[in-house]
C-alpha cells in the first residue's frame, strides 16, 4: 500500500487551472523523484500535499487517510514533513531556535521535545558553529542547509523536498545525496524529491514527469532514457 | 418669513390629532454621541421635559390656535463643525422655528455664524465665558460675573488670596482664567500659577507637581477643567494629598450634580462649585422639577444647573412665541426681552442683552454628591462684556436699542 | 504590437463616458437640489479631493499616511485666515484677537490679507510641510506601520499646537468664514455657496485627471513596485526618497486644497479637522470605495459621509455600529472595496453563486504559451 | 537631589501607566504584527469590569470583600477583555495577517463599535443581540446539510446573518419598550468607580511624596512584565509565537498550529490591556472614551521601543513619561534658574501640559531621525528597515 | 595597464565580529567575463552586497573605474552602471513582466522624467527581445508574482540585462533552472561579456565549466585561488572546501 497516494487531483490559483487530474503515489521506503520543466506545477503538487493550497477535486492519501480536511500543522503532526522551495527559514529566530521548531511534529511537539539530536551536525557541520546566530543571517546554502535539517529532526515518515539542493555547493550537495539515499535506506521513510540536477534524479528509485500541469510520464528511474529528458525536461 | 410656513395652520377644517390646530417645528440640536454625549444628553432630554409638558398643556396659543411643539433631533456629534451643518439642515431642510442647542462654548462659536448668516435664532442652555452677544442667540446659562466672579469674590474673602488656575485647553478656560486674572489684580488677589490640559487628556501629574510647588501649605485652585479630565484631576489631587482638609479650596466651574456621580463624590468631598440652581435648592419649583425628572428618566437621575437652564429656556420661547403671536424667529426675538417665568431657581427674566437675570448660589459637595449651599447671593443682571478685562471694559450690549452696533458699543 | 488602433476613438469616447455623465450630472444637480442638499454634496464632492490623494499615496504606493487630517486643516486654515482679513478696517484685528488681549497682529497672519498669496498658500504650505515631513521620514526609511503610527503622532502634535495656541490662532473654536465676504459677496449666502460647488466640481475632476495621469505610465509603475519592493526597487537604480517625497507631496497639495474647499462650504475651519479619527476616516473611505482605483476614492468619499449624514439625522445612536460594520465587512470581505470588487467580476461571482455558470476557468499562462504547445 | 527623586517618582510614575497600558500591545502588534485599534477598548472592557465588580461588592452578601475588590478584578479583567480579544481574533483578523495596515482599519471599526456598545447596551440590546448570534450559528444547522454544498452557501449564509440580525434587532425594539430592560446598563455617562481606601492616600518617604495608587501601578506593572517576559522567554509559546509571526505558512507546515497560537497571543495581548484598564480606573474617567485617550500614547511607545523588544518598551515608556513629566511641570527653570532669557521663555511656553505633550511628540519624531526603528531595532541581513 | 573597471581593496566586513569579508582584493577588467565559487557562506553575496551598497564594510576600499564607492547610497551605485540579480529572484510582483521590463529599462530615471518622457519605441522594442528571449513572451501580461521560481529567475535575469549596466552582477542565476536553461543563460552571459562587464556566482559547476572564463574562488572571505576553471578544479584545497569527492561515495 502506497504511502502517499494522489488521485485524480486538481488545483487551482483563482481561476487558473494549475494540476490537471494528476495521479501520483509512493511507495514506502521509495524514494520518488518528479521531474519538469519550470512552470509546470511541481511545486503546486508538493503544496497541495502539505495543505498549503487547497484541492478543488480528487484526493490526497497519507497513510490511506484522506488529507483534504486536515491543516497543515496536522499534516506535518502525522508524519510529512516539507522543505520548500526558497528555504523558508525563520529569519529573526536563532538557528537553534529554528532547529527547535522541526521538533514540533513529533507527538507532543517542543513541550516535551527540546533535544537537538546531534546526527543532523554531522551531516551539516556548518550549522553546528551557527547556533546563536539568526537564521536569517545565514547564506543561502546554509539556509537550506538548516532547512533540510529542520525537516528531517521531525523524524517524519515523508520527506517533501522541492530543489533542495538549489544554491548549495557541491561538496554539500553531495553529502546530502548521500544522506538522503541512507536515510531512505536506514529508516525506511519515503521521499519525494523535485529536482533539476540529473545526478540526483538518478539516485530516485522512480520518477514522474509533469508537464503543463499533468502527470505525462513515469517509470523507475533506471528507465529515465535520454528521450524522455529531452522531452519533458529541455525546451 | 419661511419660518412661518412651518405652522401648518390647518384654519380649522379639520382638527389636528389631540386636539392641536396645527404644530411648530423646533430644532434639538446636541450632541448624543462622542465625548460630549455624556453631559448634553441631560439638558436635552430636559428640554424634551419641557417640550411634552408645554404640549401637554395644550402647546403653544397663538392667536386662539393651539400649536403642538415638535422636536426636531440632531446630533451634533461631539464636533464643531457637524454643529454648525446640522444648524443649517435644521434651519433649511427642517425649517424649524428655533434650535435648542449646544454646550461647548466651541460648538457655539461653530454655530454662532450659521445663525447670523440665515438670520435666525438659537437658544443656548450653559453657563459660558461671555465676550459674545449675538442678536441670533439667546443664553440662558450664567455670564461670568453670574458664576465665576462671585465664586472669586467669595474665595478671596473667605478662602485665600493665593489663586492657581487649572483648565482644559479651549474657549472656555482660557477665557474664563483671562477674566479672572484681570478680577484678582483688581481685587488683591494673586495668581500663582496656571495650566491648561488638553481635552481629554487625563495624565495630570504634571500639574500636581506644579500645584504642590506653587501652593506648599495650601491655597485656592479654581477648576475650569471639562469632560473626562476632571476625574483624573480629582482622584489623582486625592492620591497627592491636595485635598480640603489640607488646607486646599478648590472651586469648580463645571462640576455639577451629574459629573459629581461620574467622577465619584468620596473625591469631591468637600469642594465648591458656583452654579445658578442646585438640585438640593429647598422651594417647591425645584423639587417639582426635580421630581418630574426622575418620574420622567428614572430615580438615579439627577438635576443641574445646565438641565435646568435647557428647561427654562424652552418656557420662554414659548412664552415670547406667545406674547409675540408668531413663532416667527424675528417677532420672537422682539418679544423676548422682559418676558419671565417661574424657573425651579426663581423667577427669572430675559433681559434686552438676550441673557438672563439669575440666582447665584456657592455650594459644597457633600458624601452624597448633592451639595450644600453655603451662600445665596441673590438675583443677579447678566453682563456679556466683562467689566475687568480692559479691552471690553465699559461695552455693553442691548438689542433694544435701535443702534447698527447695539451688541456691543461703549456704555 | 499593434500601436496604431483604429477603433481608438471610440474606444476613449467609452472609456471617459462615465466621467462625462458624472460631469454633467454634476452640473445640473445645483437646479434641482435644495441649497442645504446641494452644500452637503459639495462639501463631500471637496473630500473627494483629499481622498484621491490618499488613494495615490496608499492604493498605488502603499503609504498609508494617517496624518492627512494636517495638510487639510492647513489648507483650510490659509483660506479661513484670508477670510478673517477680508473687509477688516485698516489697523482692525480679527475680533477673536481681542479676547485674548492680543493687540497687534501676528507676523504670519500679514501675508494672508493678499488673495494671490492665499491661493498659493492653500496648497503650496501643506505640500511644503509633507514634503519636509516625507522627506524626514522616507529619508529614514521609515516605511509601513511606522510610517501610519509616525503620521498619525504629527497629527496629534499639530492637533494640541493648533487646539492651545488661542492668541495666535483661536485655538479650538476655529476659524469662521460665513459670515465673511468674498468678492463682495457673504460666503455663507447660497449664491456664493452654488458658486463653490461649481468650483469643487470642477477642481475636483481636475485633480482626477492628474492622479489618472500620474498613474497611468511609469511612473505608476514605479510607485506600485516601491510599493512591492522598495530595495529592489533601490538597485534598479531609482531613489525611492524621491518618489515617495513626490507623492506625498501631492496628496499634501490635494488634501489643502480639498481643506479649503471644505471650510468654505463647511463655514468653519477648526483643529477638529486634525482629530485623529477624522484622518482614518478618509482612508475609510478609500478603503470602502477601493483603493488604488480613484474613482473608488470619489465614491467612497461620497457615500460614506452621505450614509453618515442620512444614518445620525435618523438613528444617531446606530451611526457608530454601522460604520464599524462597514470597516469590517470591507476589510474582510471586500478587500478590495467597491470599486475593485466590481472590476475584479464581483457581479460574475454572485451570479455564479446564484448558478449561472461562471466562464469555464483555463489556465492562460501555460495554454497561451506557444513554446509549450507540443 | 529631591526634585531629582521626585521627577524619577513622577516619571516613573507616568511611565509605568504607559508601561502597562502599552505591554499588551506590544505583544499584539510587536510579535503578530497586528495593528490593535480597539486596544483601547479593551482596557475599557477592563475598567468596566472594575467598575462591575465594584458593584456588585459594595452592598450584598460579599461586602466583606469590598477593600480588596480591585485585585479580584485583575483576573476578571484579564478574563473579559481576554476573550473578548478572542472573539475578535476568531472573527476578524485571523483573515487579516500580514495585512498589517488591514488590520488597522478593521480594529478602527472594531474599536467603534465596542465603544457604543457600552453606550447602548441595555438587557433588550443584549438579548436582541444574543438572540441574533444564536440564530447566526445554529440556525444552519436546522437546515438541510446538502444546502450548505451548495455554490450560492455564501449567499444563503448571508441571508441567514441578515435575517438573524433582522429579527435580533426586532426583538430589541420590541422589548425596548419596556423601562426596565430599555434602562442602559452604563450609558454614554461615565461611571464612578472609587478606588478602595487604603489606596486612596498617599505615603511620604524622605521628602518625596508618593500617591499609594501610583506605587500600586508600579507593582502591577512589574508584575505584569515578568509574567510576559516569563511566558515569551522560558514557555514554549515564546518560539511559536515569533515563528508564526515571521512565516506564517512555514510555521504551520512544522507542525505549528498557527491558530491557537495566534488565538492564545492575542488573549494575552488583549487580557493584559483589561489590566491596564484596571489600572486606570485608580487614576482618571471610566467612560467610553477612556480608550480613545491612550492607543496613540501606547503605539509611540511600542514604535519608539522597538518592536517586539519588551525591554524597549519599558525604557522608551520611561523615557516619554520623565520627559513629559520634566517638560510638563516646567522643572528645568527650576534647576536651571539662571538660564538665558530666551532659552527661558522657549521652555516656559512649552511648559503647560498640552504643549509638553506637542514637544515630546515632536522629541521622538526626532529621535526616530537617528533612531528610524526604535531604541531596539530589529537586526540582521533579512531586515528592511 | 587601464584602471580596472572594479577593484576591492583590503575589504573587510565584520557582523558582529564573525568576518564574512576578510582583507579582500579582487580586480576586474572592463568586459571581462568572471565566475566567483566558494563555498556556503564564504561571503559572496557579502561581497555583491558591498559592492552594490547594501552592506558597509568595516574597512577597505571599492573602487569603480577608479572611483570610490563606499558610502554612496544604493541607487547612485545602480546609476553608475552596476547591476545586480539577487540570489533569491526579486521581481516587482504586482506589476506585468512586461512592466517590470519597462521601469527596468529606465535605468532608475528621475519621477519627473519617468512622467513626461514616454518609453522611445527602442527601448519598447527592446523589451519585447528581451521578454522573447527569456521565454516570457506569452506571459507578458501576468503578474510576475504568479510566475513559478525558474521564470522568476529569467525575469530578474531579463530585467537586469534591460537594464544595460556596465557591470553585471549574477548573485546564482541558474538555480532551479532546467538544465537547458542554464545553457541558455550560459550563453547569454557569454555573449554580453565584452560589451560588458560580467561577475556570476554559482554553484552550478557545468554552468561554470561552460561561461569558458577564469575562476575565482572565495573561501572564509578571502580568494582562495584563481584561474581558469580546470586549474581551480584539480586544485586539492578546492576540492577539499568546495567540490567534494564524488569518488567518496559508499
Ligand atoms: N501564486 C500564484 N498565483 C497564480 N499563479 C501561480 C502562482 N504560483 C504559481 N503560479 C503558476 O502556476 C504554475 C506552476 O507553478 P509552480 O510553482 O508549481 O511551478 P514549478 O513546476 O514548481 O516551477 P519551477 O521549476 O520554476 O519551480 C506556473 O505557471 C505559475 O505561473
Ligand atoms: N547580517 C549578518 N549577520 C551575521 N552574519 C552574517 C550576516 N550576513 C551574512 N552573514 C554571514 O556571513 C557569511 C557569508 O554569507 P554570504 O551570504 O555572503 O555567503 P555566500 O558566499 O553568498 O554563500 P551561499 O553560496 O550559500 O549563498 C555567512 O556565514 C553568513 O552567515
Ligand atoms: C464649562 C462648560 C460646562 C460650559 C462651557 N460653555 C464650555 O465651553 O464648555
Ligand atoms: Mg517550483
Ligand atoms: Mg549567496
Amino acid at each position: 500500500m502506497p504511502v502517499l497516494d494522489i488521485h485524480a487531483l486538481n488545483v487551482y490559483y483563482g481561476e487558473s487551472h494549475i494540476l490537471r487530474n494528476v495521479d501520483l503515489s509512493v511507495q514506502p521506503g521509495q524514494m520518488v523523484c518528479l521531474i519538469g520543466r519550470n512552470g509546470v506545477g511541481k511545486t503546486t503538487l508538493l503544496k497541495t500535499i502539505i495543505g498549503l493550497l487547497q484541492q478543488r477535486s480528487g484526493s490526497v492519501r497519507f497513510e490511506a487517510k484522506e488529507l483534504e480536511d486536515l491543516a497543515p500543522h496536522q499534516r506535518a503532526r502525522s508524519g510529512i514533513a516539507y522543505v520548500p522551495q526558497g528555504r523558508e527559514i525563520i529569519p529573526q529566530l536563532s538557528v537553534k531556535e529554528n532547529l527547535l521548531l522541526g521538533l514540533e511534529a513529533l507527538p507532543g511537539g517542543l513541550r516535551r521535545h527540546r533535544h537537538i539530536d546531534p546526527q543532523v551536525f554531522e551531516l551539516f557541520p556548518v550549522l553546528e558553529g551557527f547556533l546563536q546566530r539568526r537564521g536569517g543571517d545565514l547564506s543561502g546554502g546554509q539556509q537550506q542547509q538548516l532547512a533540510i535539517a529542520r525537516a528531517l529532526l521531525g523524524k517524519p515518515k515523508l520527506l517533501l523536498l522541492d530543489e533542495p539542493t538549489e544554491g548549495i555547493q557541491p561538496s554539500v550537495v553531495l553529502d546530502i545525496e548521500r544522506a538522503v539515499k541512507r536515510i531512505v535506506a536506514t529508516t525506511g521513510i519515503s521521499v519525494l524529491l523535485v529536482e533539476q540536477h540529473l545526478h540526483f534524479v538518478r539516485q530516485a528509485d522512480w520518477y514522474y514527469a509533469m508537464q503543463k500541469g499533468g502527470m505525462v510520464a513515469s517509470g523507475p528511474t533506471a528507465e529515465l532514457s535520454k528521450d524522455v529528458v529531452d522531452r519533458f525536461l529541455s525546451v | 418669513m419661511i419660518t412661518s410656513l412651518s405652522v401648518v395652520s390647518c384654519s380649522g377644517e379639520k382638527k389636528a390629532e389631540g386636539g392641536f390646530d396645527g404644530e411648530v417645528k423646533v430644532g434639538i440640536l446636541h450632541s448624543r454621541s462622542g465625548t460630549m454625549a455624556i453631559s448634553e444628553n441631560t439638558v436635552a432630554e430636559a428640554e424634551l421635559m419641557a417640550i411634552d409638558e408645554i404640549n401637554a398643556k395644550g402647546g403653544v396659543v397663538i392667536d386662539g390656535k393651539k400649536l403642538k411643539i415638535v422636536p426636531v433631533e440632531e446630533d451634533g456629534a461631539s464636533d464643531w463643525p457637524t454643529f454648525a451643518e446640522k444648524s443649517k439642515k435644521l434651519i433649511d431642510q427642517d425649517k424649524v422655528a428655533v434650535v435648542f442647542g449646544g454646550w461647548t462654548s466651541a460648538s457655539r462659536k461653530a454655530m454662532l455664524p450659521v445663525y447670523e448668516a440665515k438670520d435666525h435664532f438659537l437658544f443656548y442652555p450653559i453657563q459660558y465665558e461671555g465676550q459674545e452677544c449675538s442678536k441670533n442667540i439667546f443664553y440662558s446659562g450664567a455670564t461670568p460675573n453670574q458664576q465665576a466672579e462671585p465664586a472669586v469674590d467669595w474665595l478671596l474673602k473667605n478662602k485665600g488670596k493665593d489663586f492657581f488656575l487649572v483648565g482644559s485647553d479651549y474657549v472656555y478656560p482660557r477665557t474664563a482664567n483671562t477674566i479672572m486674572k484681570e478680577q484678582l489684580k483688581a481685587k488683591g488677589g494673586k495668581l500663582v500659577g496656571e495650566d491648561y490640559l488638553p481635552l481629554g487628556n487625563t495624565e495630570v501629574a504634571p500639574i500636581i507637581a506644579k500645584i504642590k510647588q506653587a501652593l506648599p501649605k495650601g491655597g485656592v485652585i479654581v477648576n475650569t477643567l471639562n469632560g473626562d479630565s476632571n476625574v483624573a484631576f480629582f482622584k489623582q489631587m486625592k492620591a497627592a494629598g491636595i485635598t480640603p482638609a489640607n488646607g486646599y479650596s478648590i472651586m469648580s466651574f463645571s462640576i455639577a450634580e451629574e459629573e459629581i456621580a461620574a467622577i465619584g463624590p468620596e473625591y469631591l468631598e468637600g469642594t465648591f462649585a458656583a452654579w445658578n440652581y442646585f438640585q438640593s435648592l429647598d422651594t417647591p419649583a425645584s423639587k417639582k422639577f426635580t421630581a418630574d425628572f426622575k418620574a420622567k428618566y428614572g430615580d438615579k437621575r439627577v438635576t443641574n444647573d445646565p438641565a435646568e437652564a435647557a428647561y427654562m429656556m424652552v418656557y420662554l420661547w414659548a412664552a415670547a412665541a406667545e406674547k409675540a403671536k408668531s413663532v416667527d424667529d424675528n417677532k420672537v426675538r422682539e418679544a423676548l426681552v422682559g418676558v419671565s417665568f417661574n424657573a425651579p431657581e426663581g423667577k427669572v427674566t430675559v433681559q434686552p442683552n438676550h441673557h438672563v437675570e439669575k440666582l447665584v448660589l456657592i455650594g459644597e459637595v457633600q458624601k452624597d454628591g448633592m451639595f450644600k449651599i453655603l451662600e445665596n447671593q441673590g438675583f443677579k443682571k447678566p453682563v456679556a462684556w466683562n467689566q475687568y478685562v480692559p479691552e471690553t471694559k465699559g461695552f455693553t450690549c442691548d438689542w433694544t436699542q435701535k443702534r447698527p452696533d447695539a451688541g456691543k458699543y461703549k456704555m | 504590437m499593434n500601436l496604431v488602433n483604429t477603433s481608438m476613438p471610440r474606444k476613449l469616447i467609452f472609456r471617459y463616458l462615465p466621467f462625462l455623465v458624472f460631469v454633467c450630472i454634476a452640473l445640473i444637480l445645483p437646479l434641482l437640489l435644495p441649497p442645504f442638499r446641494l452644500n452637503l454634496l459639495g462639501r463631500f464632492l471637496s473630500l473627494g479631493i483629499v481622498a484621491l490623494g490618499i488613494d495615490l499615496i496608499w492604493g498605488y504606493t502603499g503609504l498609508l499616511s494617517l496624518g492627512q487630517g494636517i495638510f487639510f486643516a492647513l489648507g483650510g486654515y490659509a483660506l479661513g485666515m484670508h477670510l478673517q482679513l477680508q473687509n477688516l478696517a485698516p489697523g482692525e484685528l480679527p475680533e477673536f484677537f481681542g479676547l485674548y488681549g492680543v493687540k497687534t497682529m501676528p507676523a504670519f497672519w500679514q501675508p494672508f490679507n493678499s488673495g494671490i498669496f492665499t491661493f498659493f498658500a492653500i496648497w503650496i504650505i501643506p505640500a511644503l510641510v509633507a514634503g519636509i515631513l516625507g522627506f524626514l521620514v522616507f529619508r529614514n526609511r521609515i516605511k509601513g506601520v511606522y510610517f501610519s503610527i509616525l503620521t498619525q503622532a504629527a497629527l496629534l502634535v499639530f492637533y494640541n499646537f493648533f487646539n492651545g495656541q488661542q492668541r495666535l490662532i483661536n485655538g479650538t473654536n476655529g476659524l469662521k468664514t460665513d459670515t465673511a465676504r468674498f468678492l463682495g459677496e457673504l460666503v455663507g449666502s447660497d449664491g456664493m455657496q452654488r458658486n463653490l460647488y461649481l468650483l469643487t466640481v470642477l477642481v475636483l475632476f481636475l485633480a482626477w485627471l492628474l492622479c489618472k495621469w500620474l498613474i497611468r505610465g511609469r511612473f505608476g509603475d514605479a510607485l506600485i513596485a516601491l510599493r512591492d519592493d522598495e530595495q529592489r526597487l533601490r538597485f534598479t537604480g531609482y531613489n525611492p526618497t524621491a518618489y515617495k517625497t513626490l507623492v506625498f507631496v501631492i496628496a499634501g497639495a490635494l488634501a489643502g486644497i480639498s481643506g479649503a474647499l471644505y471650510t468654505v462650504q463647511s463655514g468653519i475651519v477648526s483643529p477638529q479637522f486634525m482629530a485623529v479619527p477624522f484622518s482614518i476616516e478618509m482612508v475609510i473611505w478609500v478603503a470602502v470605495g477601493g483603493r488604488g482605483t480613484l474613482v473608488g476614492a470619489i465614491l467612497g468619499a461620497l457615500l460614506i459621509n452621505f450614509a453618515k449624514s442620512l444614518i445620525s439625522e435618523q438613528l444617531p445612536e446606530t451611526w457608530l455600529f454601522i460604520q464599524g460594520a462597514l470597516f469590517l465587512l470591507v476589510v474582510t470581505a471586500l478587500p478590495d472595496g467597491l470599486v475593485g470588487w466590481w472590476r475584479n467580476g464581483g457581479p460574475n461571482h454572485l451570479l455564479a453563486m446564484l448558478g449561472r455558470a461562471p466562464k469555464a476557468a483555463t489556465y492562460p499562462s501555460l495554454d497561451l504559451d506557444p513554446e509549450l504547445k507540443s | 537631589m529631591n526634585l531629582f527623586l521626585d521627577t524619577l517618582f513622577n516619571g516613573l510614575a507616568i511611565g509605568s501607566v504607559l508601561v502597562l497600558a502599552a505591554l499588551g500591545l506590544a505583544v499584539v502588534f510587536g510579535l503578530m504584527g497586528v495593528i490593535n485599534m480597539a486596544h483601547g477598548e479593551l482596557m475599557m472592557l477592563g475598567a468596566y469590569t472594575t467598575f462591575v465588580v465594584q458593584n456588585l461588592l459594595k452592598t450584598g452578601p460579599l461586602e466583606g470583600l469590598f477593600p480588596i475588590y480591585i485585585l479580584i478584578s485583575i483576573p476578571l479583567a484579564f478574563l473579559v477583555s481576554g476573550l473578548a480579544g478572542l472573539l475578535l481574533e476568531a472573527t476578524v483578523i485571523r483573515r487579516l495577517y500580514g495585512r498589517p495596515l488591514e488590520t488597522l482599519l478593521a480594529t478602527w471599526g472594531v474599536s467603534l463599535i465596542l465603544q457604543q456598545f457600552v453606550r447602548s447596551v441595555s438587557t433588550a440590546f443584549a438579548l436582541g443581540l444574543l438572540l441574533s448570534v444564536a440564530l447566526g450559528l445554529f440556525v444552519h444547522r436546522f437546515l438541510p446539510s446538502h444546502w450548505w454544498q451548495q455554490r450560492w452557501a455564501p449567499l444563503l449564509n448571508f441571508v441567514n446573518w441578515l435575517l438573524a440580525s433582522a429579527i435580533g434587532i426586532g426583538l430589541a425594539a420590541s422589548l425596548g419598550s419596556v423601562r426596565v430592560l430599555d434602562q442602559a446598563w452604563f450609558s454614554a455617562r461615565n461611571i464612578d468607580v472609587t478606588a478602595p481606601q487604603w489606596l486612596r492616600g498617599s505615603i511620604d518617604i524622605g521628602s518625596v511624596n508618593m500617591p499609594v495608587a501610583r506605587l500600586f501601578i508600579i507593582g502591577l506593572t512589574i508584575i505584569a512584565l515578568v509574567s510576559v517576559n516569563w511566558f515569551l522567554q522560558k514557555s514554549v509559546w515564546g518560539i511559536r509565537i515569533r515563528a508564526v509571526t515571521q512565516n506564517r505558512s512555514m510555521s504551520n507546515c512544522l507542525g505549528i498550529p498557527t491558530e491557537t497560537v495566534d488565538a492564545l497571543t492575542f488573549l494575552v495581548g488583549s487580557g493584559l490591556a483589561g489590566v491596564a484598564g484596571v489600572a486606570v480606573t485608580l487614576l482618571g474617567s471610566v467612560g467610553p472614551n477612556l480608550g480613545g485617550n491612550y492607543i496613540v500614547d501606547c503605539f509611540m511607545v511600542v514604535v519608539l521601543g522597538g518592536v517586539g523588544k519588551l525591554l524597549g518598551t519599558v525604557l522608551a515608556a520611561l523615557g516619554i513619561g520623565v520627559l513629559s513629566y520634566v517638560l510638563g511641570s516646567g522643572s528645568l527653570l527650576l534647576v536651571w534658574p539662571t538660564m538665558p532669557a530666551a532659552l527661558n521663555e522657549l521652555i516656559t511656553f512649552f511648559a503647560t501640559t498640552s504643549m509638553a505633550k506637542v514637544l515630546v511628540f515632536a522629541l521622538i519624531v526626532v529621535f526616530l531621525q537617528f533612531r528610524p526603528a526604535g531604541l531596539f531595532p530589529p537586526r540582521g541581513r533579512m531586515v528592511e528597515v | 595597464m587601464m584602471t580596472p573597471i572594479l577593484e576591492l581593496q583590503a575589504v573587510t566586513v565584520s557582523f558582529d565580529g564573525f568576518l564574512a569579508l576578510n582583507q579582500l582584493d579582487l580586480k576586474l577588467e572592463a568586459g571581462e567575463l568572471r565566475a566567483v565559487i566558494g563555498p556556503n557562506g564564504a561571503g559572496k553575496t557579502t561581497f555583491l552586497d558591498v559592492i552594490t551598497g547594501k552592506v558597509r564594510p568595516s574597512s577597505g576600499q571599492v573602487l569603480f573605474k577608479g572611483k570610490p564607492l563606499i558610502g554612496k547610497p544604493e541607487h547612485h551605485i545602480a546609476r553608475l552602471g552596476i547591476g545586480r540579480k539577487f540570489q533569491t529572484p526579486r521581481v516587482f510582483e504586482k506589476l506585468t513582466c512586461r512592466r517590470n521590463l519597462e521601469l527596468a529599462v529606465a535605468k532608475g530615471s528621475s519621477p519627473v522624467k519617468l512622467l513626461l518622457k514616454p518609453l522611445t519605441i527602442e527601448l519598447r522594442e527592446r523589451v519585447q527581445q528581451l521578454l522573447l528571449l527569456v521565454g516570457l513572451g506569452a506571459h507578458d501580461q501576468q503578474l510576475a508574482g504568479g510566475l513559478s521560481h525558474g521564470q522568476k529567475q529569467w525575469l530578474e535575469i531579463a530585467m537586469l540585462v534591460a537594464q544595460d549596466p556596465e557591470l553585471l552582477l549574477v548573485d546564482e542565476p541558474v538555480a532551479g533552472l532546467s538544465d537547458e536553461e542554464t545553457i541558455h543563460t550560459a550563453a547569454l552571459l557569454k555573449e554580453l561579456s565584452g560589451s560588458h562587464t560580467v561577475l556570476v556566482i554559482e554553484h552550478d559547476m557545468d554552468f561554470i565549466r561552460d561561461l569558458q572564463a577564469p575562476v575565482t574562488v572565495l573561501h572564509e572571505g578571502h580568494v582562495l585561488c584563481e584561474g581558469p576553471m580546470d586549474q581551480v578544479q584539480a586544485d586539492p584545497r578546492v576540492i577539499d572546501v568546495y567540490l567534494g569527492r564524488e569518488e567518496d561515495q559508499p
